[in-house]
């Protein structure tokens, strides 16, 4: 009469339970572990790599001019994320991390955004009047006409 | 003074307050003992408390082909008649009301409780509850018959030595004769009759292997699935009491003795005993067993357990 | 005379009742294992419940399909109060990559306010298990509330 | 004018059916009188015959148009009446009112009234001469008429064909029975010259030959195909079904009541063959093979009368076992039950005649949900249930908690182990009834479907309230009702003593008049009363606690509007109509079981020769064995 399980049932009765006691100690995620996205907007060109790039339309852009530049914001919504790290990747300055913080948790929608706004300087006023062509001189047209 | 020790028995030691603590702190015993099992940390052993009070709180649904009077007064019926039964059930020695109920009263009120979660989810209107009553039913005859069966064999037994032969269905005959020659299953022919009814606790109460006619899984709590708030949590409660009468009656059946004499101490270790007689026979095989199918059941209870009774039965028509 | 174990209660046994409305099962295993050895929710008190009726805290996980959209609502309003609604994942939050597609009916807060909703994709037990002590939380709340 | 008495019982019911015939279709409501007047009055005069027989503890003898026997010989017709036939004719005719006042207003929709009357009196007329008589031809011409009226009333419904292929069935197979009753009364009279009962029991007192033993195998056969023991018991499904319930309840009620008195008398009194260990072997072999395939076809039937006609062929071989026994508690367990059944059994049958008059059909996978539409009914009929499948506070846990115990008693332990597991088979065949008529959901079909007028509840209510008192004071009963029954069973020295002049049972009997004591502890353990007291007061200080810790019913939400909230759980689906009930419960059962369901199957089928092949075969096989074994 082979009774399964019942030598590590009773086993297990008398050893320490495998479980982690999770609200006093948090257990650090493993390495490489997607989780909640920091976004350093200093390193953003504003490229909008990103914003191809991910799948669910999570970022998005809003552009206001200003006047020496536009005012970028870029929103991450978490709650549409799928955390593939894609927009991490091609990301050519780096400007986007996923942490490996995961307890992401929400009441309303704001708690899920994750923002960051930059100043892209436009292009600097060339100190030099850029200079007029001069008009076109004669030995120009000859040309044109023996092609 | 006597009616008043009577009103004491029946509010406080074997009557209400004793059910509902009693059974109660079995079922999260059990709840932690099975979760030890799992080599989890599991509840705390008051949690059944948590789950009853917070179903009280609960907003309590009628469903509109609901049988509106029977779909809540079953589970009232079921909680008052298991507490009457565990009024006559002895604790060595000790008990209130033996002369108004004997074995076999003791075994058909604990089938009300059972008739009364089936009027109580049929009245439900739930399809899901016509398929968990038709089960609970087919449950009730598969372990019936093993346990009249080992009881019968109690009787005679009991009967030969001191009922002058004939079988006696009383309960403190029983008792008193375990104070003479020790416990019932130190005997050579009750040992069979022991392991029998061993396994017919768990169907009995409803516990794990034997848990067909409310699988949360398949048909989504039986008989339970209209029920919520109040009603639902004395379903609960029922279920806990019952786990605590049928191991107190096993308790007394099989393990029983003359018993220390004061109350107090009486009272603690037959709740010892039910904790132990509650680890070997529900708790372990819910920790190791999964759910039968309802056939597997009855033919289970048909072949094994009805064996080992009449095998123990014809060993006491023997004498031994 | 109960209500303060009433309220007791409530903190410490919320049963769930897990609604999977499309998910691609990501969340749902990560449900399950929150009730494992390892995570063990029960030493909290959650159980998963057979029947809504028997639930407090309703579990979505998934893009509300057009086929779930109505078992969803018919079955939310099966749950007796008080209630909270908690959304696993990014799903039933925006739809996640399945926004826009011809067979999913949008978020869920379009049918029920979500209480809390646990992001990530899916999000780590331990996340799921915070989530779910947030809505304890909110689930006293709606008790005070209705008293 | 209590020498008038038993005569009296009998003529009025005659009378009744007389005047009945002569009304005919004229006035409805003075016929419905003369019947109530009728059954009214014998139910007035079996009353006033309890005082001088169970408060006295004489016997009434009557001859008939006073031919006294004269020297010790029995010319005449005469009438006995015992603590016995006293207690059988109590119930019989109580359940004979109750009917009556049933049917008034549930043959109402039918053709042919009249008619059912002047059946219905004849048949009941018939049962209580049969159960009054002291001659053994007498009793044989109350069962010819018996007979027939429940075959004319079973095709009663002429206009549905089942109902006259079962009156068919049932006149083949009854007209056997009579047809061996008939021979055994012949070679008996040929025997002894006499047909008084008592004469008889003087002469045969243990002096057996082979042709009285002929005698006997044949009379018990005979009255076992009136009692619708197993090997002959395929009739009564078909009867039972297709009779009107009022009469279903009849058949159930008195016709095989009086035809286990018959086995009684005949057996006891007449051939005192109770105390021989063959006899008392075959009978509770016989009762216990009965119980047993009575329930297990009646748990596959899925029509509601058909099931309760199984039920009641069970629970007679509940009554055959305790009355085979022999033991004064085995006799006192079988007479309660025998009482019990009637009350039980008739209600129920009055519920199953509810439900057709509200519903048209008492087909279970039709029904559902009757409750909801008919709240009364549904109380009545978990009464009902409930004490025929012997939960505790009801009358049918005594009766079969006496027969476990008297049974276990006597040594045989097999029949107690069976008659429990038939007892859990009964609740469950009545918990497949509830949840497919009463519970569950109301099919479009029976939406408005209305309670039944007062006048059909109110013979159900008296027949509930009685199951409860016979559960509740069941010393009482058995004092007053019971005792004197089975003391008259054990001792019918007093009876040969009394009807033949006094010296002509001493020269049989050595110890006259001493019935051995019967010493049951009865209720020794088990008092109802105090058990409800219990019950009571827990009940008072739950409900206590519970308003104490404020709750009140008002918080219930219940709506009747289409709201999803109160909708059944369907896992989401939109609640349509699914109910589960009828032929799909018990799935487990059926399968495990599935060989022994199927040769029931096909031993039931339906074809009449069949049926009558086997009520031959068991004559056979009981001649063989009363040859061999009684001595």
């Amino acid at each position: 009469m082979k009774f399964p399980y019942l030598k590590e049932a009773v086993k297990s009765l008398f050893s320490k339970p495998s479980t982690e006691n999770f609200p006093k100690e948090v257990k650090e995620a493993p390495e490489g572990y997607r989780g909640k996205i920091v976004f350093h907007p200093d390193k953003c060109v504003n490229c909008g790599m990103c914003i191809r790039v991910c799948a669910p339309g999570a970022i998005t852009r809003t552009i206001e001019k200003v006047e020496d530049g536009d005012k970028v914001t870029f929103q991450f919504y978490l709650g549409q994320c799928t955390f593939c790290q894609l927009c991490q990747d091609f990301c050519p300055r780096k400007a986007i991390e996923l942490t490996k913080e995961y307890l992401m948790i929400a009441e309303n929608e704001e708690d899920l955004m994750v923002r960051g706004t930059f100043i892209k300087k436009a292009p600097p006023k060339p100190p030099v009047p850029p200079v007029q062509p001069k008009p076109v001189a004669q030995n120009d047209q000859p040309k044109e006409e023996n092609k | 003074m006597e009616l008043l020790k009577r009103i004491l028995y029946i509010l406080f030691y074997p009557g209400l307050l004793y059910c509902f603590v009693g059974g109660l702190v079995l079922a999260g015993i059990d709840r932690k003992l099975l979760a030890r099992m799992q080599k989890r940390v599991g509840p705390p052993i008051w949690q059944p408390f948590y789950d009853f009070f917070k179903l009280l709180g609960k907003e309590t649904i009628v469903p509109r082909n609901a049988a509106k009077r029977a779909f809540l007064a079953a589970p009232v019926i079921g909680l008052i008649s298991l507490i009457t039964v565990s009024l006559f059930i002895p604790v060595f020695k000790f008990s209130p009301f033996s002369t108004y109920a004997d074995l076999i009263v003791v075994i058909y009120l604990l089938t009300i409780p059972a008739v009364a979660l089936i009027v109580g989810g049929s009245a439900s209107g739930s399809p899901y509850a016509g398929v968990g009553i038709s089960r609970e039913m087919v449950a009730i005859i598969s372990y019936e018959l093993p346990m009249v069966i080992s009881l019968l064999a109690i009787a005679k037994k009991v009967g030969l030595e001191l009922n002058n032969g004939i079988m006696t269905f009383s309960l403190s005959q029983i008792v008193e004769y375990q104070a003479q020659n020790g416990p019932l299953f130190t005997k050579l022919s009750m040992i069979p009759a022991f392991i029998a009814m061993l396994l017919v606790i768990p169907c009995k109460v409803g516990s794990l292997p034997f848990d067909i006619a409310e699988a949360e899984i398949e048909i989504c709590e039986g008989p339970l699935v209209e029920y919520s708030g109040a009603p639902l949590a004395i379903f609960k409660l029922n279920h806990a009491i019952k786990m605590l009468v049928m191991t107190s009656l096993f308790v007394t059946l099989f393990l029983s003795g003359s018993g220390t004499g004061i109350l107090a101490v009486d009272a603690i270790l037959q709740f010892i005993l039910s904790i132990v007689v509650v680890f070997f026979s529900i708790t372990i095989l819910k920790a190791i067993t999964a759910r039968l199918r309802v056939e597997q059941t009855l033919r289970f209870y048909w072949t094994y357990p009805t064996a080992l009774a009449l095998l123990s039965l014809i060993l006491v028509y023997f004498g031994l | 005379m109960f209500e303060k174990l009433i309220q007791k209660g409530l903190e410490k046994s919320a049963w769930l009742y897990h609604l999977n409305t499309g998910s691609c099962n990501g969340c749902d295993i990560e449900l399950v294992s929150v009730i494992t050895p390892r995570y063990d929710a029960e030493r909290f008190g959650f159980k998963i419940a057979g029947s809504p009726r028997h639930a407090d805290i309703i579990v979505v996980s998934g893009p509300i399909t057009s086929q779930s959209r109505d078992r969803l609502i018919r079955t939310l309003a099966q749950v007796p109060e008080p209630k909270v609604v908690v959304s696993l994942g990014s799903c039933p939050r925006s739809c996640n990559v399945f926004n826009g597609s011809y067979c999913v009916e949008g978020p869920l807060d379009k049918y029920a306010p979500i209480d809390v909703s646990i992001a990530g994709c899916p999000p780590k037990p331990e996340a799921i298990m915070a989530g779910l002590v947030r809505a304890v939380e909110i689930l006293k709340e709606k008790r005070r509330a209705m008293k | 004018m209590t020498q008038h008495l038993p005569i009296l019982a009998i003529i009025t019911l005659f009378i009744g059916a007389f005047i009945v015939a002569l009304i005919k279709e004229k006035n409805e409501v003075l016929r419905n009188t003369v019947v109530l007047i009728a059954t009214f009055m014998s139910f007035i005069f079996t009353l006033m015959m309890y005082k001088p027989i169970i408060g006295e503890g004489n016997i009434i003898t009557y001859w008939m148009g006073n031919w006294e026997p004269v020297q010790n010989w029995a010319i005449g017709i005469g009438l006995e009446v015992d603590q016995l036939s006293l207690f059988f004719g109590l119930f019989i005719s109580l359940s004979i009112v109750l009917s009556a006042l049933y049917s008034f207003k549930y043959i109402e929709k039918e053709t042919g009234k009249d008619k059912y009357y002047v059946l219905f009196l004849m048949m009941s007329a018939s049962v209580m001469g049969f159960i009054f008589t002291g001659d053994l031809f007498n009793m044989y011409v109350m069962i010819e008429i018996m007979t027939f009226a429940s075959v004319a009333l079973t095709a009663f419904r002429n206009n549905k064909p089942e109902a006259v292929e079962a009156g068919f069935k049932y006149i083949a197979i009854g007209s056997i029975g009579s047809s061996l009753i008939l021979l055994a009364t012949v070679i008996i009279y040929a025997q002894f010259h006499t047909l008084n009962l008592a004469q008889i029991a003087g002469e045969l007192h243990n002096n057996y030959t082979i042709t009285t033993l002929f005698a006997l195998a044949l009379m018990v056969v005979g009255y076992a195909v009136k009692v619708f023991a197993v090997p002959t018991h395929f009739v009564a499904p078909d009867a039972y079904m297709t009779a009107p319930s009022s009469i279903s309840m009849l058949f159930s009620g008195i016709v095989n009541k009086a035809a286990v008195y018959g086995i009684l008398r005949v057996l006891y009194v007449v051939y005192q063959s109770m105390n021989l260990p063959s006899v008392q072997f075959m009978l509770i072999f016989w009762g216990t093979v009965t119980m047993f395939i009575g329930v297990t076809m009646a748990l596959a039937q899925h029509d509601f009368k058909r099931l309760l006609a199984f039920h009641s062929i069970s629970q007679i071989g509940y009554v055959i076992t305790g009355i085979g026994l022999a033991t004064a508690l085995g006799i006192t367990g079988g007479l309660y039950h025998a009482l019990n059944h009637t009350l039980f059994k008739g209600l129920l049958f009055l519920c199953a005649g509810a439900v057709y008059y509200a519903t048209g059909t008492t087909d279970l996978d039709k029904l559902g949900g009757l409750a909801k539409r008919m709240p009364q009914t549904a109380l009545i009929f978990i009464i009902g249930a409930f004490s025929i499948s012997g939960i505790p506070p009801f009358n049918g846990f005594v009766s079969k908690w006496i027969i476990y115990q008297a049974s276990y008693e006597a040594g045989y332990a097999p029949v107690t182990i069976i008659a429990l597991i038939v007892s859990v088979m009964t609740l469950a065949s009545f918990i497949k009834v509830a949840q497919s008529a009463f519970f569950g959901q109301l099919p479009k079909e029976f939406k408005n479907v209305e309670e039944v007028p007062l006048s059909m509840r109110v013979p159900m209510w008296i027949m509930a309230i009685l199951c409860i008192v016979g559960g509740i004071f069941p010393s009482s009963f058995t004092k007053y009702l019971i005792t004197p029954a089975a003391n008259a069973v054990m001792n019918s020295a007093k009876y040969v003593e009394v009807m033949m002049g006094p010296e002509f049972a001493s020269k049989f009997y050595n110890n006259l008049g001493n019935a051995p004591v019967i010493d049951y502890k009865l209720a020794g353990y088990w008092q109802p009363i105090a058990w409800l007291i219990l019950f009571g007061i827990l009940l008072l200080a739950f409900t206590l606690v519970a308003l104490l810790g404020g709750f009140n019913p008002k918080h219930f939400s219940y709506s009747d509007e289409e709201d999803a909230k109160y909708d059944v759980f369907y896992s989401g689906e939109s609640a349509e109509f699914s109910h589960v009930g009828g032929s799909d419960l018990f799935w487990g059962l059926k399968y495990q079981f599935r060989h022994y369901f199927d040769l029931m199957h096909k031993i039931h089928n339906g074809v009449v020769n069949d049926y009558a092949l086997s009520v031959v075969l068991t004559a056979a096989v009981v001649l063989l064995y009363v040859f061999t074994f009684v001595r």
